[in-house]
């Protein structure tokens, strides 16, 4: 009995010490006074790797961006690419096929001198160990040479347009810290394996900013570089500092969270694209000011052209001239998002040929369902009911039979699921009620993202599907890979399986034709090309909405994609 | 002057249906030192009333007329803080269904020495030791079996605690709510010799709880038959036995074989108790009285003197 | 009780051995494919399949479940494919995080729970038992990240009593002078919402199990012998009717846990706390084969031998007991 | 007619008449249970949400749940004359929204503890009356079953094989709910073996499939149904989680859906009119199933209804 008792002690006590103990930290730790001049950012997750090779996400991105830098970044305002770790500008040798690069006489985070000799390891070991991201960038390139300590020179194997985009902006790493590791894998069974595997807790680097203390699934803080090559320099007319002590990036595992904090002040800056519906919040809080920019992305509707239904052109451009993108960005989108004609966003103003079959663009329902409607008669499909009915109005089809008689079997429109992205998974539902509308048998099916790769990608075992691309290259270079017939093979990115001759020849000479002006006229081409064939029908290129409190810190450097850039963290300053 | 005093006691239970009349009007006395067997079928209100004795109605019964003394004492007046004094120092009470009465979780020791401490505050554990131990001897179990758990126990040991526990604080009153039922007839035998020779020994007053009227007979000084709510005989345990005269105590003789009477064929009791929800204007026997007439299903019946201490409520005897 | 325990334990083995399996055989079914992200537009079909085959992903599958294996049983558990890091490695750092917030919470809202229930129980039919059931039963069927997010609403942003989400403070752990206390009272403020919301959902559940137990144990003769003893109420409701009433309790409480862990990863994930049921639910969407099939088989490995524990103070509380 | 067969048929009619009499008892017991009360007319309430949330796209094609957005309206607005509930970032109405998911709630509630229920009991039956190794093995499994939290273990498969359809989705719950359910038949029947009415079923030479169907069955009925609306709480509860994750199947229109949308499209804090309803819903229809439950528990064991006989 007395043990019964005191085990009844002992349950009353714990309870209580649990809940002292929590009243009293409630009391204590009252959020102690802002740390001064510290800069701090809320991220959705926490990054995943320091390893530049391995980390893949965007979390992981936003930290290492800050640490290794390339030899050319883009300039904000007008998007071109300006001398960062390099001193000017490449110096092209057309007989000898090589660049000169000079480069800054900068320093990495503990002090060492930053020298041609870590450029050029940084492309052996990407093209040593086929590093994955980086290879196709590096591939042509026959070897890089110091001319002397802050020179170097590449050699290429044949000319590449995208050279100077995609080569030169290659983050650089650290021949010192990276020696032994590489070394360390060239005896390994898999030496790739070694390198992504090994774990780096403090990468060090020429950027403006270096970890400093992680705590794991919670912040990340980093500190100013004291060793930041431009530090008090003028590039490209902005003034650096960096004018902070550091950053702090907070995880808040959901959007919600993140922005309450931000409104509370608990941070300062949001480093996600916001969506519509917290905008109605946050416009009237005088503390937060809301950056919407522009971001070169391409969000489409892929088909299959390799077999039935999608192998017909008619039955593509029916189809895309079907889909409403003004919906789709009015209601979806919320208005924030503008309407894509072209593989190439308008943005990109260039390259992008604004003389392209529009599909229906501007009609209503009614309209465009007359339209496709006539494609689609004039190719051979029949229907049960058709959706145009004799007096030429527009009733609800069903039962649409392909040119050879037979019924158009049930296809699918595989989306990313709906935690993945809202917008694409709604989308497609929308997409499949307007298919259905013309009779067609459409199931849209959002899949977890992994799979949905897998399946388009790898195995080409689909119909349709929505992807997108959230930060495309600026140079059209991809244009070649996502249509020529090379690409078109599992994991290449060719998903749709559309095959030219014409096409590959064209994208092939202007992959090298290093003449802008030439290369402009072929890329229009292409576009046309494509926009006639419809392998794709693009759909939207979605505006980035960025909240800052505006209290604390001014000076945020609006550019494409966003104000959470490289260029704003280097110029802020404390009120 | 008599130990216990019952005084035309009325119990009723509140049920879904109505008020259930449990107890009506039933007067009891005993004296200091004497046993007193109460026999009747299951639901006549015998085990009502030794709840009531211990004030331990479950919480929709209530006493609505008529009172209880103890030694002096009004127990039905009492308050539940009152009581709980008077509870096992007073009345204690051995259980029907002994299995059942030992907490499984607790040494049996445990549960000995809790009514004692609580109840004499002033003994210290030492002596309390040495009380526990002399109730173990009395009953009969060895003492190093003190510190286990009930279900090391067998039926009959069990039974022993509870007895031991019954005494562990000299009650003037012990109320024996079929104490035997669930126990082989040889160790029921050996039980119900033992527990006569204790109460003959510290002069305990018991009332006898039982279905079995040749049980009852056996250890009571007197017996009280209960039916339906009432008692219907009452009188020295040898004479209702063998000279019975309700129609009810009669069949009661008759439907239980017994080890020392006399042989006799077993008659079952047809039919059966009324239902004790309502007023019942005759005699509750009636339906399945032998003796039925026009008269008792309207008139209820009156007390009949057989003799000085041999009373029965039929009219017809 | 010795053999017993060890024969639990085997059983434990075989049915993680088992679970192992399935969910080997699960991940090579499912078609996604984990270097996906890794691999950009221009990157020729040939060198994605080089980078498949140093990951080891094109092994026969014999070959990988041995390897799969063998991971486990070096208690490395693989690599996880975006970490980077021996999957023990990453759920050595969160573990700490889910054992803190959840056994916290379970004791918590048993202990809670089972004093409440006794006293329900004990009052049945008053105010306070209306009441008390009422509240569980609310409380209990509420939707948790619907509270969750509530209560963050509430309490964090329009009161500002409490952080919103996350595990601690930057400025404490960032100041060298902050001790111990100072870190853990900051944890303890940070787990506060947390902790309320699993409290919420999960105390209703055992208080009325412990109700009901209790009610059953209130109508045994040990009560009614216990009563006619002259016991004190608190006596007989603390010492002979609660310590019965907890058997079944304790059962339900090792059943009731994985069904708590569920409220678990939904509340990590709200609540932003950096433990085992976030990392599981990203490693899922993520592809993240091996940390998601080791974070599963942790959970799981937790639940069962929490059943065999129960099972042991099962025979402890009830000393009928013995295996 | 032999009298075999005479008393057989009596033996019939005389169970009938007491399954009547139990009903009726059992009916007047639920009657005086306030839990049960409320827990009964909430479920009429939200039945009544099911059959009504057909009409709101007859009257209108704007009120169809999943597609319908009205014209005018572009994106979240408050309640108003034509939306009563107001609408959705599309501009759909919440309330058809609010009705379809009443459905798909009690679709996906009653359909998977059904299943699971079904599956439980003739496991536990099965395990039960067989004994032995099959006893062993099927427990075993159920153990190992029951161990594993029910909502991650959808989400995984979810997130491996794509998104699931709300089929797919129930078939799962039910494939993860059925071991507590089985334990307790298995229970009741191993009681029941040792009942002397299956022993003489079987010296008369009855089959075990009949001794099973005709003999147990009836008498573990009761005890399934019970766990049924325990189970409708689980499942409900279960896809609402799975749905707000975004694992949830996005062509369905469930209560966890909608608190999706609310989450994700950030409406959380700034649209009560469209966060509130489908939360409430989600608590109310589970809180009604419970407290069923809990009232068929007391009409089923007798050993829990109040005091009224004593002796």
């Amino acid at each position: 009995m007395a043990k019964c008792f005191k085990r009844n002690m002992m349950v009353r006590g714990l309870a209580l010490a649990a809940m002292v103990t929590v009243l009293l930290g409630g009391l204590c730790a009252t959020p102690a006074a802002a740390a001064n001049g510290m800069l701090k950012i809320g991220v959705l997750e926490e990054p995943k790797s320091l390893n530049l090779w391995l980390a893949t996400d965007a979390w992981s991105k936003r930290v290492l961006s800050l640490i290794n830098e390339p030899l050319f970044i883009r300039e904000p305002k007008s998007n071109e690419l300006v001398p960062w770790l390099a001193a000017g500008k490449p110096v092209y040798d057309a007989g000898k096929m090589t660049y000169t690069v000079k480069l800054k006489k900068a320093k990495w985070s503990d002090g060492s001198d930053f020298t041609a000799a870590d450029v050029i390891f940084t492309g052996q070991l990407i093209n040593k160990f086929r590093m994955p991201r980086h290879r196709s960038k590096w591939s042509f390139i026959e070897r890089v040479v110091a001319v002397d300590k802050h020179t170097v020179r590449f050699e290429l194997k044949r000319p590449k347009a995208i050279f100077l985009s995609r080569t030169l902006t290659t983050p650089i790493v650290q021949k010192k810290q990276w020696e032994k590791i590489v070394a360390s894998a060239q005896g390994a069974e898999k030496p790739l394996t070694v390198i992504l595997r090994h774990k780096l807790t403090n990468p060090i680097g020429t950027g403006p900013f270096v970890v400093s203390k992680w705590q794991k699934g919670v912040f990340v803080f980093m500190k100013a570089n004291p060793h930041f090559f431009g530090r008090g320099q003028t590039i490209s007319g902005h003034k650096l500092g960096p004018h902070i002590k550091g950053i702090i990036f907070k995880v808040y595992g959901t959007a919600d969270a993140a922005i309450l904090a931000l409104r509370k002040g608990a941070i300062d800056f949001y480093w996600n694209s916001i969506q519509a519906g917290y905008l109605e919040q946050l416009k009237d809080d005088k503390d937060i000011k809301l950056f919407v920019s522009n971001k070169s992305g391409l969000y489409y509707l892929g088909f299959n052209l390799r077999k039935e239904p999608f192998d017909d052109v008619a039955l593509r451009r029916a189809v895309a001239t079907l889909v409403s993108k003004e919906f789709i960005i009015k209601r979806i989108l919320q208005g924030y998002g503008e309407v894509l004609h072209s593989m190439i966003p308008p943005g990109n103003s260039f390259y992008y040929n604004p003389d392209v079959p529009k599909y229906g663009y501007g009609k209503s329902m009614d309209e465009r369902m007359k339209l496709a409607y006539n494609i689609l008669r004039e190719a051979g499909y029949t229907w049960e009911t058709p959706p145009v009915n004799a007096n030429g109005e527009v009733v609800r089809g069903e039962g649409i039979r392909l040119p050879d008689g037979s019924p158009m079997k049930e296809f699918t429109i595989l989306t990313p699921p709906a935690d993945y992205d809202p917008h694409r998974a709604m989308s497609g539902q929308m997409i499949q009620e307007w298919l259905r509308a013309a009779g067609m048998p459409a199931v849209s099916r959002p899949m977890a993202f992994g799979a949905l790769i897998q399946k388009v990608k790898g195995q080409h075992d689909f119909d349709a599907f929505i992807l997108g691309y959230g930060k495309l290259s600026l140079d059209p270079g991809y244009l070649r890979a996502f249509f020529h017939s090379r690409y078109n093979k599992p994991r290449g990115y060719n998903m749709s399986g559309y095959e030219s001759a014409a096409y590959d020849a064209l994208s092939n000479e202007s992959n090298n034709a290093m003449d802008p002006k030439l290369r402009q006229e072929m890329i229009f081409q292409m576009q046309a090309m494509l926009m006639a064939a419809v392998p794709y029908v693009p759909l939207y290129n979605p505006k980035v909405i960025e909240g800052v409190r505006i209290d604390r810190f001014t000076g945020w450097v609006p550019m494409l994609g966003g104000v959470g850039n490289i260029w704003s963290l280097c110029q802020i300053k404390a009120k | 002057m008599a130990l216990l005093k019952v005084e035309n006691l009325s119990i009723g239970y509140r049920t879904a249906g109505g008020m259930l009349k449990a107890v009506d009007g039933v007067n009891l006395s005993l004296e200091e030192g004497r046993s007193l067997g109460l026999v009747g079928e299951s639901g006549c209100g015998k085990t009502t009333i030794g709840m009531a004795l211990m004030g331990l109605l479950p919480p929709n019964g209530s006493i609505t007329g008529g009172r209880i003394v103890l030694d002096g004492v009004e127990i039905s007046a009492l308050d539940e803080e009152e009581l709980r004094k008077v509870r096992w120092s007073q009345v204690a009470m051995i259980f029907q269904a002994a299995m059942n009465a030992l907490n499984p979780v607790i040494r049996v020791s445990a549960q000995m020495t809790e009514a004692i401490r609580t109840h004499r505050p002033d003994m210290d554990e030492q002596a309390i030791m040495q009380r526990v131990e002399g109730l173990f001897n009395l009953v009969g179990l060895p003492l190093e079996r003190l510190h286990d758990f009930p279900h090391q126990y067998s039926g009959g040991m069990k039974q022993r605690a509870i007895i031991a526990m019954a005494l562990a604080l000299n009650p003037k009153l012990i109320i024996a709510d079929e104490p035997t039922t669930a126990l082989d007839v040889i160790v029921q035998d050996q039980i119900l010799k033992e527990t006569k020779v204790l109460q003959e020994q510290f002069d305990i007053g018991i009332i006898f709880i039982s279905h079995d009227i040749s049980i009852v007979a056996e250890v009571c000084h007197d017996i009280g038959v209960m039916y339906a709510g009432q008692l219907v005989e009452a009188g020295p345990a040898q004479e209702v036995f063998f000279n019975s005269k309700h129609p009810y105590t009669r069949a009661l003789v008759g439907s239980f074989p017994t080890l020392a009477g006399p042989k006799s064929k077993l008659t079952p009791i047809p039919g059966e108790p009324p239902n004790l929800i309502g007023a019942i204007p005759g005699c509750r026997f009636c339906d399945r009285c032998p003796k039925d007439t026009a008269s008792c299903k309207l008139e209820p019946p009156k007390w009949q003197e057989i003799n000085e201490r041999h009373w029965v409520l039929c009219d017809h005897c | 009780m010795r053999k017993y325990i060890a024969k639990r334990l085997a059983q434990v083995v075989v049915i993680l051995f088992f679970i192992l399996t399935v969910l080997f055989v699960l991940f090579r079914l499912a078609p996604g494919d984990p270097v996906s992200r890794m691999v950009d537009p221009e990157m020729t079909p040939e060198d994605a399949q080089h980078l498949i085959e140093q990951l080891g992903l094109d092994e026969p599958i014999w070959k990988q479940y041995l390897i799969y294996l063998k991971n486990f049983a070096s208690g490395e558990f693989g690599y996880s494919i975006h970490y980077g890091e021996p999957v023990a490695r990453v759920i050595w750092d969160k573990l700490p995080n889910t054992i803190l917030l959840f056994t916290t919470a379970v004791l918590l809202s048993a202990m809670v729970g089972i004093s409440w229930g006794k006293i329900a129980a004990w009052k049945k039919g008053k105010g306070a038992d209306i009441g008390m059931t009422i509240a569980a039963l609310v409380t209990h069927t509420l939707f948790l990240p619907w509270l969750a997010l509530l209560l963050v609403w509430v309490f964090a942003y329009q009161l500002d009593w409490f952080p919103i989400t996350g595990m601690v403070s930057e400025e404490v752990f960032l100041d060298p002078d902050a001790g111990f206390w100072a870190k853990a009272v900051d944890v303890g403020y940070h787990m506060v919402l947390p902790l309320a919301t699993l409290f919420l959902i999960h105390f209703g559940s055992y208080l009325l199990v412990m109700r009901s137990s209790m009610l059953e144990t209130l109508k045994e003769d040990y009560i009614v012998l216990a009563r006619a003893k002259g016991l004190s109420d608190r006596a007989i409701r603390n010492k002979h009717a609660a310590p019965n009433a907890w058997l079944p309790v304790v059962t339900s409480v090792g059943l009731s846990l994985a069904f708590s862990i569920n409220g678990g990863a939904l509340t990590e994930t709200v609540f932003s706390w950096p433990g085992i049921g976030r990392e599981l639910v990203f490693a899922v969407s993520q592809n993240d084969y091996p940390l998601a099939q080791a974070s599963f088989l942790l959970i799981a490995t937790v639940v069962l031998f929490s059943n065999v524990v129960v099972d042991v103070l099962y025979a402890f509380l009830d000393p009928r007991i013995r295996y | 007619m032999s009298v075999q067969q005479a008393t057989l048929q009596s033996l019939k009619a005389g169970r009938r008449a007491l399954w009547r009499q139990r009903l009726a008892e059992n009916w007047r017991v639920f009657r005086g249970n306030l839990l049960g009360k409320i827990g009964l007319s909430l479920l009429v309430m939200f039945g009544l949400m099911a059959g009504l949330s057909y009409i709101p796209p007859l009257i209108d094609p704007m009120y169809h749940p999943m597609t319908g957005v009205d014209p005018l309206v572009v994106k979240s607005t408050g309640p108003s004359l034509t939306h009563w509930l107001g609408t959705d970032f599309m501009g759909r109405d919440i309330l058809s929204q609010l009705l379809a998911g009443a459905r798909v709630a009690f679709m996906v509630g009653v359909s998977a503890a059904f299943m699971s229920v079904v599956l439980g009991t003739a496991v536990g039956m099965t395990a039960g009356y067989l004994g032995k190794t099959t006893d062993t093995l099927l427990m075993r499994l159920a153990d190992m079953i029951m161990v594993l939290p029910t909502l991650l273990v959808v989400l995984m498969l979810a997130a491996l094989f794509g998104q699931l359809s709300i089929w797919m989705i129930v078939l799962m719950i039910a494939l993860f709910r059925w071991p507590g359910v089985s334990r307790v038949i298995r229970a009741q029947t191993l009681s029941l073996k040792q009942r002397p009415f299956i022993d003489a079923a079987r010296v008369a030479g009855a089959s075990h499939t009949r001794i099973i169907f005709r003999h147990i069955m009836p008498n573990v009925l009761p005890l399934a149904f019970l766990y049924m609306t325990f189970r409708v709480t689980s499942a409900i509860v279960i896809e609402a989680g799975l749905a707000f994750l975004g694992f949830g199947d996005p062509g369905t229109v469930s209560w966890g859906m909608m608190l999706q949308w609310v989450w994700k499209t950030g409406h959380m804090f700034t649209a009560p009119y469209w966060l509130l309803p489908p939360g409430i819903c989600i608590s109310l229809i589970t809180l009604s199933f419970y407290m069923l439950g809990r009232a068929m528990d007391e009409v089923l064991d007798p050993r829990l209804r109040d005091e009224t006989q004593a002796g």
